[in-house]
């Protein structure tokens, strides 16, 4: 082998973890195309169907049409906040992807991670940049100087801090039980049983608080755009717009991927040895994209299926019924840890 | 044996919160007699079994108090001492007696306060430990500031704060001084004493005299403001003028810094870096107090002041006594003291009456009292001639021995002091002329002679003044003990 | 491996700043903020002795500072609330009830 | 794992963090290049349904938001502390398990104390009468 | 295995504190006056336990928490404060919807003073510190409809604020030359610091943190606004609690842990006493509210205490510790006397703009003769009169300095308290002298027996202190056995 300085391989991984990007951006076309398929499934109509075969090329129309509209920057918005906050969102996304292992490969028996990097630290880390995209959407919000993107704005803050409390305890349930802070760990120790059916509870309040997290209906109070126009996004059009909309999507798709990685055994394919190396790269990993498109599906169909709650029911949901449930499942967790573990 | 000393310290506080408690003032005064009267019957009893000859401290209560800090709770009494407090005992009831009808605002207090007034300067008196000592020579202040304050007259607020904060200021640079003494003692022995004898003894042992004249300063500068001596005298005129007649009653028989002069500054003058200098301020100071609190006396239009500042002069004559360093001139200057009180607390209630009977105590707007009044006349009388030294009453004793036995250490200051004599007569002479005798000033209107309870308080003081200036031993012997007793401490002072 | 005084001058900076806003801002919330900055010099420099120092205490300070710096605002902004609801200010030149 | 190890570790943090934030504007600049543009006042006012907008948007909003973000700050910190527990209660660092869980559930249950007293005293009840 | 018995009192005021914030809140408002029964049996059974255990000495939980003379001490002194203020709380919470947070409050402000107390551990001593700070921002707040009582808060909080990040930069810095947080193992890698620039900054921020909640004289501005704001009994928890707090921690920093760089902070404390003392008492002259006036005259007591630091014999140890039980039981009991005519003036209907106005103690001795009588025996105490506490504390303190050969300080000391007679006097002078408005009026129980308290502890002191004295030496003896 030819030798490498040690500190010229993170430099490789990022750059090659940049590749994540453009896999991601593929895979948020596909959400949108999938949730429009499946809103048409469910609503008995169809979805997309002209532009190309399934209607799969009307995304790429749409982004045509995205990419031509003209900027505006409407006269009273506060303009620093009003460019920046796209970006801050789409950071958090980003910074959240460089930590989320995807799979991993054995070769002469050393696991190689297939992530942009790794810490020990890493869910904890995750749940830290995911937090700033509520900063960035508070920005987003107090930017526009509208009052149906202020109350939006003000909605999403609520929600967000309500949620953040049981996703956390929950996090630190799975941490409690794997005895680590690393994701890669805590899936390994799914190893035999997942986690959903060691932690019912905690996988049920993990669910419902992620979807929160994300915004997806029946938690787009934000949004609303039956009262509030489209709330954080009400003077944003056009490639501004995109963005922020797209880093929903990628948000969506990270966390079905959390979802996964948590609570369902990530790419654990139990018994499953091999010494072929591609066999061994794609076939965990592809185990690991189906169950999170599982998930991803699943939450797209709650959209058509549960109306949107009034804000303080979300409120109380979280406050009454998931912090409660979650100290409790973070009981049962310690008590199954100690006894796992002894 | 009966804890006798404790006694007549505590139960002047006891009756004193029970008077507090009183509500009307029927009760208030009935409790502060029956308390007064029990001081002096215990007093009486001291007194009786009082062995004038014998120098040493009797009656001695000893106990420790904060023994990590050598406090003790030492009480006894000698011939220094003993005088004063039968002058309080027997002094003290009969104020009451005299204010017996007097109507005023909150009696209860007023009592109250006059009761613990008497066990705080007792206190003082019996006291053998500095840190006590001093303990009761703060309370003293705590009563006199709110007989003036309440009960004063238009300018109280200003005359009680005043006080207040001149003797308080004092006090506190004496603590200074007490300071000093008691760590240098400890340094010394190795052991924390307060009390008063073992830190007196340790004083010549300190080795700077920069530092014994820093002591003895700070502890004379406190004993002589609250003598008062010029030039720290102007806090009494006020006081004194401003109190009501109780008040200044209270004011005379504050005897506590003529005692701490004898009980402290005296053993400890010789032992001083500069003795010489010590005496010449005692004596210079004694002396122009006499004169020149005779001056500004003969000033005065109001007779109130007028009184208040013959009593600086007359305080004039403890300081100078106490230059004098002979047992008998010391002894003056107790006897001036007892005296003093008798003397001064007949005037001041005199002064009391004929402004409640007349409104006016300006010499100018009196004139033929005598006439109107003769009870009062006779006592006041009888009282001024005492206090100019008329001979046969205790003025002319305590005059005579501090004048004679005083010109063998310091002969200057006492041919300065006999100025003073002669203006003293002509104040009082003139005073006396101008309020008793003469045309009735009709102006006046009529006026009440002295109610029978004040006759009899006042007569009781008066015929006490003529007993002691015919027979002075039964005092003056205990005092003539005492002093031998300082003139001794001081020869084993001296360096 | 970054020099320990690159870690101290960011945290001295950081106070500067906190200090001067806190003696030169008005507005209540913005002097909490502030101080909040304060709090997270001294934290840098909690972590950052705490790694040089190879001890672990540091860092645990720095977790317990965090707690109380967040106990210390959530008291901090229910009292500017209650201000507000009264006064419609949280000025502190406008609250001069009681003298400074 | 050594400090440098740390540092190395967030190589990739710090490529991912300059990527995402030149992408938006580098998307924001082809925007530029290929969209037209035509001036117009009205299209630069606030939305607000077609009506002219009246007053700031900068309001003051009911006081439960600010409630909650309290309570937030609170209960958020105290999931602090259970990330560092979390790692070494069972003992694998020396500590003593029994003590470690003892502590911790004390610990639980004063925040549960905390959390009983906000719902009791009605601090989590969004419509306040 | 930690012999919990020693933390017992911590663990009562504790779940008192649980206690009655549980039954509080599940119960009408009508009952809840028993809430501060129940406190004040929590206080009292600390303060057994505290008192039975008096001589305990241990090191617990990994040595952060020390059970000495000292810690001891300073618990008897919070507890005695909790004490006063729980009961007096009976009468000031009546009526109120939020009683169970008053006294959940006041009790949990009390757990962290005492952990302050015996804190082996500048982690832990920080932690208590803000604890007890926290609660007390609150409490200063309770009357959320009273803007004075809420600006005081904000004042309080925001200077508390600065003062713990100072504080926190402080220890940063110590931490960082030592290496380590532990009290003793501070001042065993001293060496380090003392030679060390970072040494004198350490110091200068760990004065200013402590010198704003002792309330020094330059950092002292937040003290008159939030006395005078807060509600009274909060005052005399402020007061009489709060800044003894400080002075434990302050003790415990400067003179355990730093005594190594005595040099550098000695005179910084000299000048500051001096300042402080001087400020306050000239100050408080001019002032005509009267928890204001306290306010200053706290300030300049702080100042007398600070001479402790300066003179750093066992016997000013001692003078200062004992100064700061005595100046708790006369502040206490002057806060509260002040609640009791801020009570008659809402009972009155008088103007309330500052209820406690010199003009509304005019005449208070035929009103309410209890209350008069023993704000009047506070005040005087707080003058230095004989026989009370405070002549006591100042006797020690006072001639500790000049035992030391410092008579300067002492001189100045003394005066200070001949100046501050003036406006004590003042205040006793409105009191009796003055003639009075309106009826009689009843003095509540619960104040008057929260007065009473202060009334013995002042007297006890003043009249048979030997067994403080003792005590306070062997505190102070914890503190000297590095000198």
């Amino acid at each position: 082998m030819f030798d490498i300085p040690a500190n010229i391989f993170p430099w490789v991984k990022a750059i090659v973890g940049l590749a994540l990007i453009g896999a991601l951006f593929g895979a948020g076309m596909a959400a949108i195309w999938i949730e429009r398929k499946l809103a048409g499934d469910i609503q008995e109509r169809y979805g997309p169907n002209r532009v190309g075969p399934m209607g799969l090329l009307q995304l790429v129309a749409d982004a045509i049409k995205l990419f031509t509209k003209e900027d505006i920057i409407p006269a009273r918005v506060d303009k620093i906040l009003y460019i920046g906050a796209p970006i801050v969102i789409m950071m958090s996304v980003f910074l959240m992807l460089v930590a989320i292992p995807f799979g991993a490969v054995y070769i002469n028996g050393v696991e190689y991670v297939l992530a942009a990097t790794q810490m020990d630290i890493s869910i904890l880390y995750i749940e830290a940049v995911s937090a700033i995209a509520v900063i960035g959407i508070f920005v987003l919000g107090y930017g526009q100087n509208n009052k149906y993107a202020m109350m939006g704005t003000f909605r999403n803050f609520a929600r967000m801090i309500g949620y953040e409390i049981p996703l956390g305890i929950t996090i630190v349930s799975v941490a409690v039980m794997a005895g680590s802070l690393d994701v890669v760990e805590i899936v390994h120790a799914q190893s035999p049983i997942w986690y959903a059916f060691l932690q019912p509870i905690g996988f049920i309040v993990f669910f419902i608080a992620m979807m929160a997290d994300m915004g997806r209906l029946p938690f787009d109070q934000n949004e609303a755009e039956e009262e509030l126009q489209a709330g954080v996004f009400t003077e944003y059009s056009g490639m501004r717009f995109g963005l922020g909309f797209f880093a929903e999507y990628f948000h969506l798709i990270l966390g079905s991927f959390l979802i996964s990685l948590l609570f369902l055994g990530g790419w654990n394919l139990p018994g499953f040895v091999t010494d072929n190396i591609v066999l061994g790269i794609i076939l965990p990993t592809l185990f690991l994209i189906a169950k999170a498109t599982i998930v991803m599906m699943f939450i797209i169909m709650m959209r058509w299926a549960v109306p949107r709650f009034r804000i303080d029911q979300v409120v109380d949901l979280s406050w009454k019924k998931l912090l409660p449930l979650s100290l409790l499942n973070l009981g049962w967790a310690i008590a199954l840890g100690l006894y796992l573990g002894a | 044996m009966l804890p006798v000393l404790s006694l007549i310290v505590l139960i002047p506080l006891l009756f004193s919160a029970f008077a507090f408690l009183t509500k009307k003032r029927e009760q208030a005064r009935v409790v502060a007699l029956m308390g007064t009267l029990i001081t002096l019957i215990l007093t009486l009893y001291m007194y009786f079994s009082f062995d004038s000859s014998s120098a040493a401290m009797q009656f001695e209560e000893l106990a420790s108090w904060i023994p990590s800090l050598g406090i003790n709770y030492h009480l006894g009494v000698d011939g220094v001492s003993m005088p004063l407090i039968l002058l309080n005992a027997i002094v003290i009831p009969l104020l009451i007696l005299f204010t017996w009808d007097d109507v005023r605002s909150t009696p209860n207090r007023f009592y109250g306060l006059i009761l613990a007034m008497q066990g705080a300067v007792i206190g003082v008196f019996v006291s053998l430990d500095f840190f006590l000592f001093y303990v009761f020579w703060e309370l003293t202040l705590i009563p006199l500031f709110f007989m003036v304050n309440i009960w004063g007259g238009p300018n109280k607020r200003h005359a009680s704060i005043k006080f207040f904060i001149y003797t308080h200021v004092a006090s506190l640079v004496m603590l200074l001084g007490i300071f000093g003494l008691y760590f240098a003692a400890w340094d010394q022995t190795g052991v924390a004493n307060m009390g008063i004898a073992h830190l007196m003894s340790q004083f010549p042992m300190i080795g700077s005299g920069i530092a014994r004249d820093a002591i003895f300063l700070a502890l004379l500068f406190g004993f002589l403001v609250k003598l008062p001596i010029v030039p720290f005298h102007s806090w009494l005129p006020d006081a004194y003028a401003e109190a009501p007649t109780a008040g200044s009653v209270l004011f005379i028989l504050l005897k506590i810094a003529g005692y701490g002069i004898f009980r402290v500054i005296l053993p400890m003058l010789p032992a001083t870096g500069t003795p010489d200098m010590m005496i010449t301020i005692l004596g210079l100071l004694g002396s122009v107090s006499i004169v020149y609190g005779a001056f500004l006396a003969l000033s005065q239009k109001d007779l109130k002041r007028m009184v208040a500042y013959s009593s600086v002069s007359h305080m004039g004559f403890v300081a100078l006594g106490a230059a004098g360093l002979v047992a008998l001139s010391i002894s003056g200057a107790m006897f001036q003291q007892f005296s003093h009180g008798l003397i001064m607390s007949i005037m001041f209630m005199s002064v009391g009456v004929i402004q409640a009977s007349t409104g006016t105590r300006i010499i100018n707007d009196l004139g033929g009292l005598a006439t109107k009044m003769p009870k009062l006349a006779v006592i006041m009388m009888l009282a001024f001639m005492a206090s100019l030294g008329l001979p046969g009453l205790t003025g002319f004793i305590a005059e005579f021995m501090v004048f004679t036995f005083s010109y063998v250490n310091v002969p200057t200051f006492v041919i300065l002091a006999l100025f003073g004599v002669v203006i003293t007569a002509g104040y009082h002479l003139w005073a006396m002329q101008r309020t008793m005798f003469g045309v009735y000033n009709g102006k006046i209107g009529e006026v009440l002679d002295l109610s029978n309870v004040q006759t009899f308080s006042m007569a009781v003081i008066a015929l006490l003044v003529l007993y002691f200036g015919l027979n002075p031993s039964p005092v003056l012997d205990m005092m003539i003990t005492g002093s031998n007793e300082i003139v001794s401490l001081m020869a084993a002072m001296g360096v | 491996m970054i020099p320990l005084n690159w870690y101290l001058a960011l945290s001295a900076i950081i106070f500067s700043i906190g200090l001067y806003g806190f003696i030169s801002q008005k507005n209540g919330i913005r002097i909490l903020m502030c101080v909040e900055l304060m709090l997270n010099a001294a934290n840098i420099n909690l972590v950052a002795f705490s790694s040089y120092n190879d001890d672990m205490s540091g860092q645990v300070f720095a977790l317990f500072s965090i707690a109380l710096a967040a106990a210390e605002a959530a008291i901090g902004f229910a009292i500017m609330m209650s201000i507000y609801r009264m006064r419609d200010a949280i000025n502190l030149d406008e609250l001069n009830l009681l003298r400074w | 794992m050594s400090d440098s190890n740390i540092v190395y570790s967030y190589i990739p943090v710090a490529v991912f963090l300059v990527v995402s934030l030149l992408m938006p504007p580098m998307t924001m600049l082809i925007v530029k290049l290929l969209s037209p543009r035509s001036k117009g006042a009205e299209k630069y006012s606030t939305y607000e349904s077609g009506s002219v907008p009246t007053g700031p948007a900068r309001i003051q909003f009911s006081v439960e938001y600010y409630l909650y973000a309290i309570a937030f700050v609170l209960f958020d910190i105290e999931v602090l502390f259970l990330y560092p527990w979390a790692m070494i209660y069972r003992g694998n660092t020396g500590v003593d398990t029994t003590v470690a869980v003892v502590e911790m559930l004390v610990f639980i249950f004063v925040l549960l104390f905390g959390y009983a007293f906000l719902w009791k005293k009605g601090a989590l009840k969004w419509m306040k009468n | 295995m930690v012999d919990l018995m020693l933390l017992a009192p911590e663990i009562i005021v504790a779940l008192t504190g649980l206690i009655v914030l549980t039954i509080g809140i599940f119960m009408g408002s009508s009952s809840k006056n028993v809430l501060g029964y129940i406190a004040t049996a929590g206080c009292l059974a600390a303060l057994a336990m505290v008192i039975g255990n008096f001589n305990a000495s241990a090191l617990m939980f990994s040595d952060t928490l020390s059970v000495d003379p000292l810690s001891q001490f300073f618990k008897l002194v919070f507890l005695v404060v909790a004490l006063i203020v729980s009961i007096a709380s009976i009468k000031y919470t009546e009526d109120n919807t939020d009683t169970e947070i008053f006294y959940a409050l006041v009790l949990f402000a009390t757990f962290g003073m005492m952990f302050v107390a015996s804190a082996n551990d500048l982690m832990v001593l920080f932690v208590a510190f803000e604890l007890a700070s926290i609660a007390t921002y609150a409490l200063a707040g309770f009357e959320k409809k009273n803007p004075r009582s809420v600006e005081a808060s904000m004042k309080y909080l925001l200077m508390g604020a600065l003062s713990a990040a100072l504080l926190l930069m402080g220890i940063s810095f110590v931490y960082g030359a030592t290496g380590t947080t532990s009290i003793p193992g501070i001042a065993q890698n001293m060496d380090v610091l003392a030679s060390n620039a970072i040494g004198l900054l350490a110091i200068v921020l760990l004065i200013a943190g402590f010198g704003f909640k002792i309330a020094l004289v330059p950092f002292h501005m937040w003290a008159p606004d939030t006395y005078q704001g807060s509600p009274s009994v909060v005052s005399a928890l402020l007061a009489a609690g709060s800044k003894k707090m400080a002075f434990v921690a302050a003790f415990k920093v400067f003179i355990v842990a730093l005594l190594a760089i005595q040099a550098d902070w000695r005179m910084a404390f000299a000048i500051l006493a001096v300042i402080t003392m001087t400020y306050g008492n000239l100050v408080a002259l001019s002032q005509r509210s009267v928890k204001r006036m306290l306010a200053y005259s706290s300030i300049a007591q702080a100042g007398y205490i600070s001479m402790a630091f300066v003179v750093l014999t066992p016997m000013a140890l001692t003078g200062g510790i004992l100064y700061t039980l005595s100046h708790g039981f006369m502040k206490a009991g002057a806060f509260i006397a002040t609640a009791v005519v801020v009570y008659m003036v809402i009972k009155e209907k008088r103007d309330t703009e500052i209820p406690d106005h010199l003009d509304n103690f005019k005449g208070l001795g035929k009103k309410m003769p209890i209350t008069a009588l023993c704000l009047t025996v506070f005040v005087l105490a707080l003058a230095g009169i004989p026989p009370t506490a405070g002549y006591m504390s100042k006797f020690i303190l006072f001639s500790s300095t000049i035992q030391s050969g410092m008579v300067w300080l002492a001189i100045i000391a003394i005066l200070n308290s001949a100046l501050s007679l003036y406006y004590y006097a003042r205040l006793v002078r409105y009191m009796y002298a003055m003639p009075h408005e309106g009826e009689k009026v009843s003095e509540p129980v619960p104040y008057v027996a929260a007065l009473l308290i202060s009334l013995v502890g002042v007297m006890a002191i003043g009249l048979w202190p030997e067994p403080f004295v003792e005590i306070a030496m062997q505190a102070a003896s914890v503190l000297v056995g590095g000198i």
